[in-house]
């Protein structure tokens, strides 16, 4: 899937949409944090905060590749060079019991087909569980990611089809139904943090636990963030816009190569 | 096929297969289509596991080529594997945690099937992956249930009859539990095996240990048959007495990759994506590997 | 004590110590009293494991000298060093499944304290060696308890009060269940670190990664700091993220045996046997362990 | 601790009663079988009949070495030959966990301080367990094995404070109070099926559970087991005589040294 050009195409900004979204989720990892990784555009931003600003990051797949530091971005979670470059690797069973269970992750990065309004996120199905309009690949481990870092970063293209106000099927749990949810649940860790979209940032607010707008890429507005939105949109008193790429970043982020690139266009 | 010595094709029947966990028998090295024939029955529960990596596509072939029926078909992560036994009417029954092409997109076959009942109906029991873990866990370990924290505010304990709660007799604490998985055969593939039938993996070794412990009948194919096994760092070794069958296979796991011996033959998963949209092409594509015997 | 260049005496306290199951900071490389002084406490539940092999006697000396008192002691296979410590009046409790001085006898300084309470009383919670590894691996898991089957018939439940039961919500069959262990400290001895605090260990290993990653905080001793990790078959790798401290203790693990360093002094576990049996002769050996600073 | 010359001295007939037993032990195991080894005499037992007529029998120590083949007896369970000479070696947790508890061992080989006509295991406590006379080293793995191994044996030296009506800890349970209890508390082995003296052989009686003896090693007589039995024993219909030690099964036995046992007299 490539990135449609919403907003900050190469040809106006010098970067596309999708490389702001990329550059704004690295930044928000610090060095030394211990990160659980999706694949797809989770993986991208990490690996691309990992030769930033966070050396240290330690990345870990749910393959069991545990402080992994691949050369090229690995296709699928699975991929041999994330086993060749990790420190050790584990057994599924011992990554997600020994690992992500006990909350020693700091950071859950996930993206999804639909999140919603109070930051739960659904990769299962759009539409009926048994009747699906679109039946999605499933959980994978992201319920249990969702529930034990410490805090979660979710990464996905802002669309309308995807920021719903409540998610078809609820694969895994962010706020839950309201902010004291997560509790109730016995979830510890504290869910959903940031939404880092192509378009700008979501935060959850503290009293409700709703996703408002707290940043903005440049040249992005609140009405193109509202219009991708499935339900009214707050803004955040406090608004900033996101610092453009620096040439590092973006000389960083396009010189990565993901594995077996040369036959996947 | 090509095959170590000891197995040929007027080879006796497998010794050990049916006891169950009690075996200790060495697994025997037969031809890959007399341990599918000897092991896996219709209506079978059958896991084919591996984690991207050494995913036994050698063995699914010969499930299609052997024309089982009615299978459950279980794995952490079905994918292109999967697709073609849906796709080649094996399964009625899907029990899995995360199916997909993996870096590609979606499985068509299965999902023509889940919509359309194409070729055969097939039913799904959905988890996630930690749940589906701590199930072969559990299996290997002969204990009925496991514990985890996980489903809690999901929406997946509401369609999984395999999921429930338990309550810890210390703190009180509620829990997710899920029910053990025991595959009445189980099938992975390794990188090589001794004359004994131990057989030695390593790379991502996924949950593959767990699933050959939990289930009743197992067979690893394997790249090669070897004299001794040199030790590797993060391999993981299965003692041919848990085995029921060992069947070379070389390149049986691709189009995946086998750490050491071949890379992941990404042009392929990407060329499923057309051949699996459409049932023509599928049904094109099954005439091959039903003729390829 | 020969330590490696980032740690000396006049080191920073321990960053992550503390921080329990949130530890994204590198295990600091520093001077084993160092060690030892910022993460035992007096009170502390305190696990120094192996299992024959590779067992911290260093750290446990360094304990003796800073003298800590009224610790549990936690471990399988409790042997010289918990006799030791117990001597020298560090330990109010033992948590274990098998003491005794392998392949020797018994442990005499334990039987005194716990026949005359001399040097101090010692109450004690018993198990059985997978009823202490399943208590391992939930502290592990971040679950309250662990699922098995054992204790069933046999007298340990009505002494030991973390062995309860459980009911499998699926199949309504009754399991034995063990509390979590979750020592205040883990100390554990390995072959060797890299300067970023990573910890490789090899050969029999035992329980250590469970306990380690089963402790508020944790200490690994090391042969050797190493520029780079060679991986090694079998090898279990720490990452230094979950560790707070680690102390080279070249050979810190003797008399007991590091796998590839050297062999088990058995000469000096018979020795002990002698010494053990008397107090004047353990209090003449404990005074040569405290002046070895 | 050397053993007493209760009988079969090696002067009066060319073998100890300690040699005799490990003997008699060794010939129970069959080829092939995955044995469950406890440190000791069952060690002993069960790399002797790995150099005679079982070489592929498959030993298994707690330390979680797998399919190991020492070329001399391991002092310890967790001797560092026992890793060196193993198929592979797993985590503590593995081994009880996935290999013996579903039942896929064969054989449990034990050892103990007391063992009760219903053939009950005692390695906890002489006495009360609060005020013991004797404190014993504890359960180890011995519970557990007894449990779940397929069948257990027992290798002991017959003496009368060992042989007791009742064990005063039951720290592994043989039969229990009778011949259903193993059902009735969920132990799905078959629990003792053979205890192998100095003396001789006990069995349990199918009906009762009760260790009946049905071999004498040569030169003992019913008596002297008798006056070694904590309770009336009583004696098989069918009681046998084992063969005598073969001048390999000797051999082979003096022959195999034990780790260190330089050091060790």
């Amino acid at each position: 899937m490539s990135a449609e050009p919403v907003a900050g195409t190469q040809a106006a900004s010098g970067w596309t949409a999708d490389e702001m979204m990329s550059i704004a989720a690295a930044r928000t990892l610090r060095d030394g944090q211990a990160c659980f990784v999706g694949i797809g555009l989770p993986s991208t931003a990490a690996n691309l905060a990992r030769r930033l600003h966070a050396p240290r990051l330690v990345l870990i797949y749910e393959s069991g590749t545990l402080d992994t530091r691949p050369d090229e971005l690995p296709l699928s979670i699975g991929d041999g060079i994330l086993a060749e470059s990790a420190l050790t690797v584990v057994s599924v069973p011992e990554i997600f019991n020994y690992w992500l269970q006990p909350g020693r992750i700091d950071v859950g990065f996930l993206s999804g087909a639909q999140v919603d309004r109070l930051g739960n996120i659904n990769t299962t199905v759009i539409g009926e569980y048994d009747e699906p309009t679109v039946r999605l690949p499933g959980s994978g481990g992201a319920p249990e990611i969702a529930a034990s870092c410490r805090e979660v970063i979710v990464v996905m293209r802002h669309r309308m089809r995807a920021f719903v106000e409540r998610v078809d099927f609820v694969t895994s749990v962010g706020h839950g139904s309201g902010p004291d949810d997560r509790a109730l649940l016995g979830l510890r860790g504290a869910g959903p943090v940031r939404v880092i979209t192509d378009l700008g940032v979501l935060e959850p607010d503290p009293d409700t636990a709703e996703l408002v707008l707290t940043a903005l890429h440049q040249g992005i507005t609140v009405e193109q963030a509202r219009a991708e939105t499935g339900w009214p949109l707050q803004v955040a008193a406090d608004l900033v816009f996101t610092a453009p790429p620096s040439t590092t970043e973006l000389e960083t982020l396009r010189a990565m190569r993901t594995v077996g690139s040369k036959e996947i266009p | 096929m090509p095959h170590a010595g000891t197995g040929d094709a007027a080879a006796p029947p497998i010794a050990g297969a049916g006891r169950a966990h009690y075996r200790s028998d060495v697994a025997k090295i037969v031809p890959l289509p007399q341990a599918v024939s000897e092991l896996v029955h219709d209506g079978d529960t059958v896991a084919l596991e591996g984690f991207t990596h050494l995913i036994p596509f050698a063995a699914g072939h010969e499930i299609i080529r052997q024309r089982r029926r009615d299978l459950t078909l279980v794995r952490m992560t079905p994918d292109l594997i999967y697709d073609q036994l849906i796709g080649a009417g094996c399964a009625s029954r899907m029990v899995f945690s995360w199916g997909g092409n993996p870096g590609v997109g979606s499985l068509h076959r299965m999902r023509d099937a889940l919509a359309t009942g194409w070729p055969a109906p097939l039913e799904i029991e959905e988890h996630s992956h930690a749940g589906m873990a701590n199930r072969y866990v559990a299996g290997a370990s002969g204990l009925p249930f496991a514990v985890l924290r996980g489903y809690s505010g999901t929406d997946l304990p509401t369609h999984t009859d395999t999921i429930s709660t338990v309550e810890c007799p210390f703190t009180g604490e509620r829990l997710a539990a899920v029910a053990a998985i025991n595959p009445d055969v189980t099938i992975v593939h390794a990188q090589r095996a001794d004359r004994e039938g131990n057989v030695q993996l390593w790379g991502i070794t996924g949950v593959q240990k767990e699933a050959v412990l939990a289930a009743r009948r197992s067979l690893a194919t394997v790249e090669e048959v070897v004299d001794e096994l040199e030790p590797v760092p993060g391999a993981v070794v299965l003692p041919g007495w848990v085995l029921d069958a060992v069947s070379p296979a070389p390149g049986g796991a691709a189009p995946s990759y086998a750490h050491g011996y071949y890379d992941r033959d990404n042009a392929a998963y990407r060329a499923w994506d057309a051949i699996s949209r459409d049932r023509e092409a599928f049904t094109r594509w099954l005439r091959t590997i039903e003729e390829a015997a």
